[in-house]
This record gives C-alpha cells, sequence and structure tokens, in this order.
C-alpha cells in the first residue's frame, strides 16, 4: 500500500445521494424563487397596473440599494457575523460625496475618495472583530451610531443638492427604449462576481467553512481572520456605492439617506435563506429575498395599502423563513442530516454556535 | 432480582445518535455501599452510559432503575432530586461565576423571600474544600482554572449533593498522587456510609486499589462483571481489547532519514517551556504526557494555529513562521488534532469539501473550482484511505469515528505533506479501525514521512514510536529510545515534577 | 390608508383621480389638509386617495410618487421633504402624465406644475418675528426650533426671519437654531436643551406644529413658564391649553384644510386641464373663491391667522 | 451534607473584605468606571454652564430624562445576560403607549388599569419573542428584529394617522408624569424603584443566576438540569413588561403618542447596556452597570450643546463611546487572563 506516490483506487464513490433536481429544488433558495414567482404571478393578475412594464422600472431603481449591500451582507453573514453599519455607511459615503463635489473635487474623484474611505470605514469594524476579537454585533452597532454621526456632523444641516443633471440621468437612465434601467447591467455584474467569489473560488469555500466550524478553518489553513477583514472591508466599499447610487438617483447628499436600511438588509438576506449561525446561504435566494420584498411593496402600493402592512409582512416573512428552516431541520435531524449544534441531545459547547472567548 | 434490590441497575440501555451506535446494549448493577469500578476502551460507551444515569440523554431502549424502582429522568435536575450525583468527564462549568456558584447553581440554599443566603454557601464550600485539601478561592471565577482545579470543583459539587449513588467519569486523568489519595478516602467514607460509588478510570492501579467490583465493557456493549479479587489485570486487558494486545501495533522498519521538523526551546508562558525536538524522515517520535501536560498546545503552536513566545520551528531546514497555519501547510506541514469534531472536520460540511479544503487552493483551475473538481480528488483520497461512505455529498458529521479519522487523514495526506504531526490518532475510534490507522501510520513512515504522534495511550506510544519525549506539566522530562521506553519509565517522566527533571539513564 | 385608483382610462391616465402625499403619516396638519384636499375631491366628484410614508424622508415619499405614476393618477399633491431629492420621480410622474401640484413645502419649481403656498414666505416669517417681538418687548435673545434640517419651508422660512430680524429688530439676537425632526420626544427633549444651553433666552420661535406644542409642553410645567416666551405655527386644537395657562401668548397658522382644499382644486384644474400652472392663469375653488396662478407657478392661499385667548375658541382643527 | 468524613475541621471563612479590600474591588468594578465617567461629565458641563445642574429644570431633567430608556436598558440586560437580545422593545412601547393612549381616550378605564393593561400587554409581546427564541431555537436577533417589523406594524396599522394628544390623556397622569416628590421626579422614583428591585433579582435569587449561568455557558446550564426554556421566557417577558412601563412612561412624560415613538430606541438600550459593560454574548454585567450607562448616553446628548458641540455630532460621541467602552472591556479581560495564567505559572 502507498499513499503518497501512487494511485490505488480500491472503492468508488457516488457524488451524490440525490439526483440533481432534488438538490437543486427542495432547498430554501428554489422555495424563496418560487414564491417570488408565485406573488409576481398573482400581483400582475390581480392588481391593478402591476402587469406595467414600469413596475420592473421601479422596483429595480428601489431594490438596488438593498440589493447591493445585501451581497457582502450575504458573505458576512455566512462567515457568522453581522454588520449593522451599513445604513451608516451609506449616509458617510452621501456626505463626503457630496462635501468633496461641494469643494470643487471632479465627481470621479470625489466618487473614488468617497469610496476609500467607506472602505477604511469597513476595514475599521473588520479590525475591531478580527485582531481585537470583538463581537461584531456590538461593534457595528457601535459604529452604526459613530458613522452617521460623523455623516451628519459633517453636512449639518444643508443638503448638498445641486448634482449635474447628467449623473442623475445615468442613474436612471434605461436600456434604449425598455423599462429596464442601465443600472441593471452593473448591478448583474456585481451578482455574478459575487456569486461566484461566493461559490466558485478558494476563498468562497473559506468563507462557508469559518462559518460551519471557525476552528476546523482555522486548522484547515483558511485564515479567517483575513478573511473577515475583507469582507468587511468589502461591506464598507459596497455601501459606499450605494450611497453614491443614493446621492445621484436623488441628486441629494443628506446625511441622513438610508436610515434604517441595514435592518431591512438583514431581515432580506435572512429571508433569502441565510442562516444567522453562519455556514449556510446562496446568492440567488438572497437575490430572490430581496426582490420578493421589493415586489410585495411594490404590489401593497399599488394596491393602496400603507407602508404598515409591508412591515408586518416582512416582519412575519422572516420569522416564518428561519422558524421553516429549524423546523425542516428538526425533521431532518431525525434522517440525521440535522446540524449537531443545534441538536438538544447534544449540549457540547465545544459546537454552540457563539463560542465565546475562542482565543 | 431475588436479593435486595441494587442502589442502581441498567439493562440492556441503548442510544444511537444519529449513524453513530454509541451504546448496544450496557448493563451495569451497582450495590449500595460499594465502589464499583466500570472499565473500557476509548469510545467503549462509559461516558454515554454515565449521561443516562445523570438524565442528559434519554435511553433509547433498555431498563433504568434506581433502588429496585423504575425512572425515567428528563432532565439533570430530575436525577439530582432522586439522588444521582455525577463528575463528568470534562469539567463543565460556568466561566463567569464564582466557584461557590458553580458548586450551588440551580439549588441555591435561600431564605423565605427567595434571597440566595451567599454566606451559608460560602460555610459549606470553605467546609468541603478543607475536607478536599483544595487551596481553592471560593470567590474566584471558574475562568482560567486548571483542568485539575476544575475536576476538584466538579468533585466538590458532586459531594455537596447528599447522593445516594455517585458516578465519577475519570475524575482522575488530571490529578496529581496527592489528590488522587484524598479523592479516594473521600470515596471510601462515601461508601462506608452506604453510597453506591462508580468509579471510571483507565489508570488499573487505582481501579485496583480503591473498586470491590469491576465492570468491562466493549464496543457499546456490557462483556462482564466480577468482584476484583477474582480478576487480575491481564484478563480485564483481554477483555477490554477482545483480543492479543500484541496485534495491535504492526510496527514496519522504516529507514531514518534527515532532520524534518525541528523545534528549539519553543515556550509559549503557562503552557509549556522551552520544548526541543527532532523529527527525521521516516521516524515516528511519540510525545507521552499524562492529560493537560500541554503536547496538544506544543503541536498547535507548532502548527502556527496557536501563537508562542519564544523559540524557533524548522521544517526541512526552513523556519515555518509562527502563527501561519496555510504557510506551514504550503511548506509540507500536516497536523491531525485531537478533537476531530472540533478542530478536525467542519461537521456539516459534504465529506468532498472537508477533504480538498486545504488543498482548494491548488485544485482551483484559473482561480475557479467547483465540485466536480473536489469530488475527484476527494473521491481519490477517501478511495486509498477506505473510507466508509456511500455519497461524497454526506456530512462529515454523519460518518462514525473511524471513518470520520480516516476523512482528517485522508484530508491531510491529500496536501502531500512532509511531515505529519497527529494529535490522540485513535482517541475513540473502535478496535478494528485502530489497527487499520496504526498500519497506515507505519506505512507512511516507512514511505519516508516524518510523523510526531501525541498519545495517552501508553501501549500505542511504546507500541509505534522510534523515540518517546515525554512532558510533564509543560516541561520537557524525558526523551526515551524505543529500547529504553518502557511503561514504567514513561510513567514517571509523565508523573515527574519538572524541578526534577529525570535522568534519561536512570530512568531505563 | 385610501382606496386605490379605479379603472384605467384610455391614453393611460384615469384624469379623475387625486393621490395626496403627505410629509409623513400621523401629523395632524397633515390630517387637516388630507381632510381638506378629500371635500374638495367630493364636490368635484373625482377619486381621492391619500398615501405616505411614516417617515418625513424623502427616499420613502419617492416609493409614493412612484406608485401613483404606475396607477397613471390624473394629479399628485405631495408636501416635499426635500426640494430636490423626490424631483427626478416627479418627473417621472409628469412623463406619464400626471400632473403635480406641491403643498405646503415646495421643490425645485421646473418639477412641479404648480405650489400652492399656504402664506407667502416673507410673510409668514415677518408675522413671526413680529409676534415675537411684540411679545419679549423688542430685545433679547430667541431660538428656534425647527423640524427637519432639511425642511425647504422651514429653512427658507429662517433665513428670511434672519433677515427680518437683522433689518427691523436690531436688539433680538438669534442665538441658535435646533432641530426637532417633527419627532414630538426629540423637539421636547431639544426645548429641554436649549433652555439650559441659554440661560438668557427669551423667546422661542417654532414654525413646525409638532415642534411649538412639544416647547409649549415642556415649558408649561417648568420653571420657564410665563419667563420664556413662544410663538410660532400651531394648530389651535393643540394649543388651546396653553394659550388658557398662559404657557403661550399668540402664534399663527393658516387653515391647513383650506390647503389641502384649494390644492385639491388646483389640482383638478390641471388635470382637466383647465389650466396649466402658467403665471395668470386663473381657476375656481370651491368655496374659497377664484384663485389666480402667480409667478413661479405659486398660488398663495392667503395671509396666516393669528391666534390668541380672544379668539382661539372660534376654531377646531 | 449529613455525611461527616473523618477529615480536617473545616477552617472558619475569614473576614473578606476588609475596608482596603473593599475599595480595591470597588475601584475594579465595571460600574464605577462608569459612574466616574458619568459624574465627570455633570462636572464639566455644570462648570460650563452652572444651569445644567443648579437650575429647577437642569436637576429635574438629570433624573427625569433617562428614566425611560433605564427602564429598557434594565430588561435589555437582562435578556443579553442570558446570551439573547430583544430587538423588539421600541416597538413595543410604541404598541403598548398606542394601546394605554387608545384606552384612555376610549374606555375611561382607572389610570392604574390602564398601566397594569399595557404593562402586561408588554409582556405577552415579551414572551412571544420568547418562546419563539427559546422553542424555535431561533438566534433572538432574527426573531426580535422580527418582531420589531411586527409590533411597528401593528401599532400603525391600528393608529392609522391618528394620534394622541395631550389633551387625550388624564391630567393626573400627566402631572404624575412631571412632578416630583422629595426634589427628585417621580418617573425618577419609579426607575429607581425598579433598578433595586432588578439588582435584588440578579444578584440575589435563583431566576437571576441562572439567568448568568445560561448566559455563561448554555450547554453547561443544560448539564446542570437549569431549566433554560423557562429562564428565557422569563428574561424577554420581563424585558417586555419594563418595555410595557416605559410605554407609559412615555406617556406621562410626553403626553404624545405619534407613530414613531420608540422607533431607534433598541438600539440605544442595547447601547446603553454595552456601555454599562454587560457582555454581549451573555453571562456578565449587570443591571445596575446598563442603568449607568442608559444615564450616561441621555446625559451627553443633553451636555453637547451647551458644551458648545453641534447636536449633529451626538450620535457619533454615542459610538465612539460604545466603541470606547467593548474595546477597553477586551483589553481588561485579556489582562486578567493573562493575570490568571500568571498566576498559574507561579504556583
Ligand atoms: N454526541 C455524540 N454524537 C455522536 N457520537 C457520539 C456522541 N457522543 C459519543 N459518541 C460516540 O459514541 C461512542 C462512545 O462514546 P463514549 O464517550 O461513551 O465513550 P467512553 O467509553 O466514555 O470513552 P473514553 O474512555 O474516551 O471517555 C464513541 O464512538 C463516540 O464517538
Ligand atoms: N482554551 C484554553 N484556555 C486556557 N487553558 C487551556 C486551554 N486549553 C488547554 N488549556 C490548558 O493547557 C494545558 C494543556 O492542555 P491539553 O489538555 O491540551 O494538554 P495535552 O497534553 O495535550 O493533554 P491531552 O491529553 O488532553 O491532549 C492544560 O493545563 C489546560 O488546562
Ligand atoms: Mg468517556
Ligand atoms: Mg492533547
Amino acid at each position: 500500500m502507498s499513499l503518497l506516490a501512487e494511485k490505488t483506487p480500491a472503492r468508488t464513490y457516488a457524488a451524490h445521494a440525490k439526483p440533481w433536481w432534488q438538490r437543486t429544488l427542495m432547498t430554501r433558495d428554489a422555495a424563496i424563487i418560487a414564491l417570488l414567482v408565485v406573488v409576481w404571478t398573482y400581483a400582475s393578475i390581480v392588481i391593478l397596473n402591476f402587469s406595467d412594464p414600469i413596475t420592473v422600472y421601479f422596483l429595480v431603481l428601489d431594490v438596488t440599494p438593498i440589493l447591493l449591500i445585501a451581497l457582502p451582507m450575504t458573505l458576512i453573514i455566512i462567515t457568522g457575523e453581522i454588520d449593522l453599519s451599513v445604513a451608516s455607511v451609506v449616509g458617510l459615503s452621501s456626505v463626503l460625496f457630496g462635501v468633496l463635489h461641494r469643494e470643487g473635487v471632479p465627481m470621479v474623484a470625489a466618487m473614488v475618495l468617497a469610496l476609500l474611505a467607506c472602505a477604511v470605514a469597513g476595514a475599521f469594524n473588520g479590525v475591531l472583530v478580527t485582531r481585537f476579537g470583538l463581537p461584531s454585533l456590538a461593534v457595528t452597532i457601535g459604529t452604526m451610531a459613530l458613522f452617521r454621526g460623523i455623516a451628519v456632523g459633517a453636512l449639518g444641516t444643508t443638503a448638498i443638492t445641486d448634482w449635474p443633471d447628467a449623473w442623475g440621468d445615468l442613474v436612471q437612465a434605461r436600456i434604449g427604449d425598455s423599462q429596464i434601467p442601465l443600472m441593471t447591467v452593473p448591478l448583474v455584474a456585481l451578482i455574478v462576481i459575487f456569486a461566484v467569489v461566493l461559490h466558485f473560488t478558494p476563498f468562497g469555500r473559506g468563507i462557508f467553512a469559518a462559518g460551519l466550524s471557525k476552528d476546523a478553518a482555522r486548522f484547515s489553513g483558511v485564515n479567517v481572520d483575513r478573511t473577515k477583514l475583507i469582507l468587511f472591508t468589502l461591506s464598507g466599499l459596497v455601501s459606499g456605492l450605494a450611497g453614491i447610487y443614493f446621492t445621484l438617483r436623488y441628486g441629494s447628499a443628506r446625511g441622513d439617506n438610508a436610515t434604517g436600511l441595514e435592518l431591512q438588509v438583514v431581515a432580506a438576506v435572512l429571508l433569502g435563506g441565510v442562516s444567522i449561525f453562519g455556514g449556510r446561504g446562496a446568492i440567488p435566494g438572497v437575490i430572490a429575498g430581496v426582490v420578493l420584498i421589493g415586489t410585495i411593496g411594490s404590489a401593497l402600493r399599488l394596491d393602496g395599502l400603507s407602508a404598515n402592512i409591508i412591515q408586518i409582512i416582512t416582519g412575519v416573512l422572516l420569522i416564518a423563513a428561519v422558524i421553516a428552516a429549524s423546523v425542516l431541520g428538526w425533521t431532518g435531524r431525525i434522517v440525521g442530516t440535522y446540524r449537531r449544534q443545534h441538536s438538544s441531545d447534544e449540549p457540547s459547547s465545544k459546537q454552540s454556535p457563539q463560542r465565546k472567548r475562542s482565543e | 432480582m431475588p436479593d435486595t434490590p441494587a442502589a442502581l441497575e441498567l439493562r440492556d440501555v441503548a442510544k444511537s445518535f444519529g449513524p453513530v451506535r454509541a451504546l448496544r446494549s450496557g448493563s451495569l448493577r451497582v450495590e449500595a455501599g460499594s465502589i464499583h469500578a466500570l472499565v473500557g476502551e476509548n469510545g467503549a460507551g462509559k461516558s454515554t452510559l454515565v449521561k443516562i444515569v445523570a438524565g442528559l440523554y434519554r435511553r433509547d431502549a433498555g431498563d433504568y432503575l434506581l433502588a429496585g424502582e423504575q425512572v425515567d429522568f428528563r432532565n439533570t435536575a430530575d436525577a439530582k432530586q432522586a439522588g444521582v450525583a455525577v463528575i463528568y468527564q470534562e469539567p463543565t462549568l460556568f466561566p463567569d461565576l464564582s466557584v461557590t456558584e458553580n458548586i450551588f447553581m440551580g439549588r441555591q440554599p435561600t431564605n423565605r423571600w427567595g434571597r440566595i443566603d451567599r454566606a451559608a454557601m460560602r460555610t459549606e464550600v470553605v467546609e468541603l474544600f478543607a475536607r478536599l485539601g483544595v487551596p481553592i478561592e471560593p470567590d474566584r471565577p471558574t475562568e482560567g482554572l486548571s483542568i485539575a482545579d476544575q475536576q476538584l470543583i466538579e468533585i466538590a459539587k458532586a459531594l455537596s449533593l447528599d447522593a445516594k449513588v455517585l458516578i465519577m467519569d475519570e475524575p482522575t486523568a488530571a490529578l496529581s498522587g496527592n489528590e488522587v489519595d484524598r479523592l479516594m478516602t473521600v470515596a471510601r467514607t462515601l461508601r462506608d456510609q452506604g453510597c453506591a460509588v462508580v468509579f471510571i478510570s483507565h489508570r488499573f492501579d487505582e481501579v485496583f486499589a480503591l473498586c470491590d467490583t469491576i465492570t468491562v465493557m466493549r464496543d457499546g456493549a456490557y462483556i462482564s462483571t466480577d468482584p476484583i479479587s477474582e480478576v487480575t489485570e491481564d484478563e480485564i486487558v483481554q477483555r477490554l481489547v477482545g483480543r492479543e494486545v500484541s496485534d495491535l501495533y504492526p510496527k514496519l522498519e522504516a529507514t531514518v532519514g534527515k532532520p524534518m521538523l525541528e523545534v528549539k526551546g519553543l515556550t509559549s508562558t503557562g503552557l509549556f517551556h522551552d520544548i526541543s525536538l527532532t523529527v527525521r524522515e521516516g521516524e515516528i517520535v511519540g510525545l507521552a504526557g499524562l492529560v493537560g501536560a500541554g503536547r496538544s498546545e506544543v503541536a498547535q503552536a507548532i502548527f502556527g494555529v496557536d501563537s508562542y513566545d519564544s523559540g524557533e520551528v524548522t521544517l526541512d531546514g526552513r523556519p515555518i513562521p509562527p502563527g501561519d497555519p496555510r504557510r506551514a501547510i504550503e511548506m509540507g506541514l500536516a497536523f491531525v488534532p485531537e478533537d476531530r469534531r472540533q478542530h478536525g472536520l467542519v461537521l456539516d460540511a459534504p465529506i468532498s469539501r472537508n477533504i480538498t479544503l486545504p488543498t482548494s487552493g491548488r485544485l482551483a483551475r484559473n482561480g475557479l473550482i467547483s465540485t466536480g473538481i473536489e469530488n475527484r480528488s476527494a473521491a481519490d483520497w477517501a478511495a486509498r484511505l477506505e473510507v466508509k461512505a456511500a455519497t461524497l455529498d454526506a456530512l462529515a458529521g454523519t460518518l462514525s469515528g473511524g471513518n470520520q479519522q480516516k476523512v482528517v487523514l485522508a484530508k491531510w495526506l491529500s496536501t502531500q505533506p512532509k511531515v505529519l504531526i497527529i494529535d490522540e490518532p485513535t482517541r475513540g475510534i473502535d478496535v478494528g479501525t485502530k489497527s487499520e490507522v496504526h498500519r497506515l501510520l507505519s506505512t507512511l513512515a516507512q514511505e519516508g514521512l516524518a510523523i510526531l504522534m501525541i498519545s495517552s495511550e501508553l501501549p500505542e506510544v511504546l507500541g509505534m514510536a522510534d523515540r518517546v519525549i515525554v512532558l510533564s506539566e509543560g516541561h520537557q522530562t524525558a526523551e526515551l529510545s524505543r529500547e529504553e521506553a518502557t511503561p514504567e519509565a514513561v510513567m514517571r517522566a509523565a508523573t515527574a515534577h519538572h524541578s526534577t527533571t529525570l535522568n534519561v539513564s536512570e530512568a531505563s | 390608508g385610501g382606496s386605490g385608483s379605479g379603472d384605467e382610462g384610455e391614453g393611460g391616465g384615469d384624469t379623475s383621480s387625486i393621490t395626496f402625499i403627505p410629509k409623513n403619516l400621523g401629523n395632524p396638519y397633515f390630517d387637516a389638509s388630507d381632510k381638506g384636499g378629500k371635500n374638495a375631491a367630493k364636490e368635484i366628484g373625482t377619486k381621492w386617495a391619500q398615501v405616505g410614508p411614516t417617515e418625513s424622508t424623502p427616499d420613502s415619499q419617492v416609493s409614493f410618487i412612484n406608485t401613483a405614476t404606475q396607477q397613471r393618477a390624473g394629479a399628485l399633491v405631495v408636501s416635499a421633504n426635500d426640494p430636490t431629492a423626490i424631483g427626478d420621480a416627479l418627473e417621472e410622474a409628469r412623463n406619464a402624465g400626471t400632473k403635480v401640484v406641491t403643498m405646503d413645502s415646495d421643490t425645485e419649481p421646473q418639477f412641479r406644475d404648480v405650489f400652492v403656498s399656504q402664506a407667502d414666505a416673507a410673510g409668514i416669517a415677518k408675522s413671526q418675528v413680529d409676534l415675537i417681538a411684540e411679545q419679549i418687548g423688542g430685545k433679547g435673545e430667541v431660538a428656534v426650533l425647527s423640524a427637519a434640517a432639511n425642511a425647504t419651508n422651514q429653512n427658507e422660512w429662517i433665513k428670511l426671519m434672519e433677515e427680518e430680524l437683522a433689518a427691523n429688530h436690531p436688539d433680538i439676537k438669534l442665538v441658535q437654531t435646533v432641530y426637532g425632526d417633527d419627532d414630538d420626544q426629540k423637539s421636547f427633549d431639544k426645548t429641554a436643551g436649549l433652555l439650559q444651553s441659554h440661560p438668557n433666552l427669551k423667546g422661542i420661535i417654532s414654525p413646525t406644529t409638532v415642534g411649538i406644542a412639544a416647547a409649549a409642553r415642556y415649558l408649561s410645567d417648568s420653571q420657564y413658564k410665563g419667563k420664556v416666551a413662544l410663538t410660532g405655527l400651531g394648530t389651535p386644537n393643540q394649543m388651546r391649553e396653553y394659550i388658557k395657562d398662559g404657557t403661550v401668548k399668540s402664534f399663527a397658522l393658516w387653515d391647513p384644510e383650506q390647503l389641502g382644499y384649494l390644492s385639491a382644486y388646483a389640482a383638478d384644474a390641471l388635470a382637466s386641464g383647465d389650466i396649466e400652472g402658467k403665471e395668470g392663469d386663473k381657476f375656481e375653488a370651491g368655496d374659497l373663491g377664484e384663485y389666480t396662478v402667480g409667478a413661479d407657478g405659486v398660488v398663495v392661499l392667503g395671509e396666516p391667522t393669528v391666534f390668541d385667548e380672544s379668539n382661539i375658541d372660534d376654531f377646531d382643527f | 451534607m449529613t455525611t461527616t468524613l473523618d477529615a480536617p475541621a473545616p477552617a472558619a471563612p475569614q473576614p473578606r473584605h476588609r475596608a482596603a479590600n473593599r475599595l480595591t474591588w470597588l475601584l475594579k468594578q465595571r460600574e464605577t468606571g462608569i459612574a466616574v465617567a458619568f459624574v465627570a461629565l455633570l462636572v464639566v458641563t455644570t462648570a460650563v454652564n452652572p444651569n445644567f445642574l443648579f437650575s429647577t429644570d437642569g436637576w429635574r431633567d438629570l433624573t427625569l430624562t433617562p428614566a425611560i430608556l433605564v427602564c429598557l436598558a434594565i430588561g435589555q440586560a437582562m435578556v443579553i445576560v442570558t446570551r439573547n437580545v430583544d430587538l423588539s422593545v421600541g416597538s413595543t412601547l410604541g404598541l403598548t403607549a398606542y394601546l394605554a393612549g387608545r384606552l384612555f381616550l376610549d374606555t375611561g378605564l382607572p389610570v392604574i388599569v390602564v398601566v397594569l393593561i399595557a404593562v402586561a400587554a408588554g409582556a405577552v409581546l415579551g414572551l412571544i419573542n420568547g418562546v419563539l427564541v427559546a422553542f424555535a431555537k431561533v438566534p433572538a436577533l432574527v426573531i426580535t428584529l422580527g418582531t420589531l417589523y411586527i409590533y411597528r406594524g401593528i401599532m400603525l396599522e391600528w393608529a392609522g394617522s391618528d394620534r394622541i394628544n395631550a389633551s387625550d390623556i388624564p391630567p393626573g397622569l400627566l402631572d404624575f408624569g412631571t412632578g416630583s416628590f422629595l426634589f427628585i421626579p417621580n418617573l425618577a422614583w419609579i426607575s429607581f424603584a425598579l433598578l433595586a428591585a432588578a439588582i435584588y433579582l440578579m444578584r440575589s435569587t435563583r431566576v437571576g443566576r441562572e439567568f448568568y449561568a445560561i448566559g455563561s455557558d448554555p450547554a453547561a446550564a443544560t448539564l446542570y438540569g437549569l431549566r433554560d426554556k423557562r429562564r428565557v421566557l422569563q428574561a424577554f417577558a420581563t424585558s417586555g413588561a419594563l418595555a410595557g412601563l416605559a410605554g407609559i412612561l412615555y406617556v406621562s412624560r410626553y403626553g404624545t403618542i405619534s407613530s414613531g415613538v420608540g422607533q431607534g430606541i433598541e438600539l440605544e438600550a442595547v447601547g446603553a447596556a454595552v456601555v454599562g459593560g454587560v457582555a454581549i454574548f451573555g453571562g456578565s454585567g449587570t443591571v445596575l452597570g446598563a442603568a449607568l450607562g442608559a444615564y450616561l448616553l441621555t446625559t451627553i446628548n443633553r451636555a453637547l450643546p451647551v458644551l458648545g458641540i453641534p447636536d449633529f455630532w451626538q450620535q457619533a460621541v454615542v459610538g465612539a463611546l460604545i466603541i470606547g467602552a467593548i474595546v477597553l472591556d477586551r483589553y481588561f479581560a485579556r489582562r486578567q487572563h493573562d493575570k490568571l495564567l500568571a498566576e498559574r505559572e507561579e504556583s
């Protein structure tokens, strides 16, 4: 028997236990996509004006910031962390962009500088979480107030509103004569990039491993801290991008832009099937989650219902989604596939999801 | 049963965790006023049995009687209520709370108004500690206590319950000789007062000195019960293992080459001091010592998952940068950790992803990796190690312990290492797989791999290693050649206090 | 909430529906103006709906403007949370054939057809400065408790007040402007902060209904009651008890119900093509009579009413 | 223990904290640090503007303004100690405040009955969180994020564009809300009483100690046979009830209930607890610390304008404070850890 030198295939293995269609269709992602299709179809038939192509136009413009931020947020939550400061970074980006523009810095340079600052803000979160070993929940609650405070403080009472029309028009432009916003193109590109990074690169494999078991990942050579630092920086950068978008779309740089957006993003990501424990989730589901919330909001508004119902539905969907996961998991455990760490039979602290003092 | 009911009786109790049958048919009958030894190899199901008695697990089948009454506990509080006290194998304390609170949690003495009587608690703890001769400050938090101190608190906790049945799951593993003697005194006193005591230990000297009856378990099943006076140590070992011990260690001759792993003066405050060792091509070096001696910490520091304060590590002559496991892997170091479930495997990830995790960078094409690529590599290595699994996307956590260990080995061998550090290679593995692993290690050494093997099982160390290095309390107390390494020599070095470092020749 | 729009007309529009989008829901000022709008719609015989965000931010308002666009509403009556931020959305609505009236708080003129102004800004600013000057004897420190820092109308009034003070009341010093965001608690706490930071404060002007009510409530049971004057824009129902107990001597406001009423008529006149919003266009506004569109498409409701002990019981809104 | 062993007689417990010991102990407490920061803030601000403390209103607002947040921070601290978090308290506060307003407006029930109903309603809302967290085994962060939306949505939907004005509230309650007893505002007395009760609960009863145990190591809590589900339910119900009470306090203090009541206050409550030294992953920290954190955060908000810092910067200061507090905590924990290791080294 020679293990390191030559091959001695003694056994063969099937790659998968279930056929491909079961693996694709019997997932949280598929369920949420199906729900989206059902809601969309229902709304198109029942709700007046919903089938109008302009619905798509407004919907895309509306969900763009949430969708943008949801991408890095998905990766962060999969590593088992969270970033609540994203909406404040949006405000920060908007204000910096505005102030630089007011001071006469050319548009593109102002944009790049604002984005850099936001990446630094994100890295600040990342350093506190990885180098200092602080819980990201507490850290980002703190930086949420800090970044927002800086944004609001820097601009004070004013909103900067003298933006060149060309830029605002670019953000809201349509592709040709269609009702599809031009924004869709970079958005789809970003989605593809994030999906590839998460699902088809060694870095992405490290993200999942870090979320499922920080220790096992570290013991396998995954640099968990560096991974998280990169993701927090990325989150700052993309949130900054959303801030630029906000500024240009509304032609107004304000410190209070996107207030409360962080919870919407987290809700959408979790609805999209990402586990708050980390280690589980996929980009298609998240996209569907974001669009689903946007669609329901759009449909209800068209139906003349108030914003309040939208809140209730968002909350119910969120809770239903996670409870469904836990109920499914509970049944799954009977067949022996459930994550060990939720199982009541095993109180071993070694597997508790939020293991503290892990140094 | 004709005579008076036993204090504790289990009949054909079974327990499975998913596909893992931890306990097939566990039986145990303990009389009041006796000390009963429960022995079995690692993974024989002893702790599982204990946890069923404690009310922590619910049995899948079988009978559980206390003083002749059928019982069925929903949780550990019920069991405590019924007079069952348990000292678990791993100490389970609340790190943020004080020693006193840990001892009384859930049953603190209260006054009429529900106010906790702290003074009474403290008085009782002081009294308990005095009886046990424990010098622990009752008001300090338990965080940062040594394993031995934590174990002593567990013992105090169990004693403070007025228990009819006391179960101790390897309580002495981390204790010094003095502490063991004191514990034995306490156990005997309790016995004389009519308590039924169950004592689990891998140390036969203790078992024979303390107990009056002995039950042997193997592979989750009951084997035998005898009065201790009617059996010999050899007979027990034979029953434990189920075959001749000498079969177990198929050591192959290997040619020892140049030094591959060299460690010089490795020190980490509070954990280990001035560790220096060399492992050569084709050589298996054993790292022996008692639990808590700091061997795992040394290994983790070498690999880079832990930091260290001073010292240096080189692999094939090139220094391994501290704190960078990825670099260590690239340089040819592989590390099979002691705790498979926490460190070795991502239990909730498929087998294939587990095997390819350290090599995913190498496997990627144009920076991209796919399940297909992973499966091809994983299938190859799983086959070489004969992992018993149906599909590659089965979660690693669903495999039995032995197969999990094979997956870990597959994962590390797929990195094509030059040096393999393997911590407790056969912990919790059944006897069959155990010898497979041993054969594998021998083969690997023969192929020129340098292996550093940490093991708490003396026969394994003595059977497998070309050289044995012994650690005690974080200090290197002996380096013994294969010939010098007798059980007595290793044990003496392992229990030596570091100020009295052993002279190797004297020890042999 | 209100009801959705009815059947879709040809050429993509239901010219006979008016949608009101206030700054935020749950604000009594806009409740009153909505009431006026609803009455007008009933008189005209068109459909009427009121939708809006719960927080007064421009981005949440945009979604509702977009929805109205999708519904091809005949006309929109909006009170803007930001002069430019909702501009593109309004443009989009106008491109789809919806007429846009701003009310109470304007956008930049190019984004709407007509702005129905509660009173002309200079008049509002002057009346409040005059009221406070009278109450504090023409001398001393005053402060402003405003709504959101970006509210168009607030900022314009504050600017005009400063000019008015400089021009005609040199002894009155405006020491600070704070923002209560039309949030009750915030306005309340900001009042407390103002009084502490400025021990010599003589008066507070709060040109927002939420702010003045919160400030009055703080003053009414503080040591400053009767010592620090308060005036601004408030609704009689909210302020009645503070007038009665002497916390506030007088304050001003136009009738928001009339404002909504007039806006609905202006919207209908636009939607039915009677006017285009050019200077000089004339339209009938039910009980209020005929109005003329002024420069920049502004229609002015009239002068604000000053409320004090003598007349407050004559009003109920 | 009824058994007696032939072992050495128990050593008499030594007198523990003598005066000097007590002082060093006090200095080491996290609460002392926050209290010192609080006092320093008072001194500096009052030096700049004596009115900040030495005026009837200054003195009153000092204890009155934080009362509501103190209430929430106490509940939040209890929940966080069990290794959970309750983000729904702001919405619970809003919903119960509106409920109380409606009851005053529509029923004419006596004030005390309305208060009890509001507190009970808060407890029920908290219990819903607790049930979902304990039985569905879903992290509290997700559940309470969901109920944050749901409770707020229900309130908004119910309230429509109605709002409740001071004139709808019984004058007795409003007078109570702004009144004082022995120079201390009534609401402050309530918050002190709650704080005292909470300190007693957390320090000296089994329930409180088990909260700590569950948060410190949930797995060990199972091994000890603690009724962890019940405790989690209790913690959430208490937090909800306190939020309900905070709703009433809000009504009596501010008189008007608009749609945004309590929006965003949940993060202030978490912030207060974190600043006050409650570890976000449970097991340590005190309600006193959380209450002091609430005092510090609220008072900073009032002090900044006095100190001449535009109030736009308030949030930034609060954020910096939260970050500073957790970094400092970690630093001390590290030092303690190293010290313990060194001690072991010597022994
Ligand atoms: N929670 C669990 N999930 C899955 N398998 C488990 C679990 N607990 C124990 N096992 C498996 O059950 C078997 C028996 O374990 P147990 O801990 O009872 O052995 P033991 O006799 O106490 O061994 P040791 O001497 O090492 O303590 C082992 O194979 C172990 O891997
Ligand atoms: N996470 C930790 N924090 C603090 N001390 C620790 C930690 N892990 C281990 N220790 C301590 O380090 C020392 C050595 O640890 P460890 O038990 O790994 O040694 P070992 O020789 O590998 O024993 P084992 O036979 O269990 O593998 C022990 O005293 C233990 O208490
Ligand atoms: Mg065991
Ligand atoms: Mg070890």
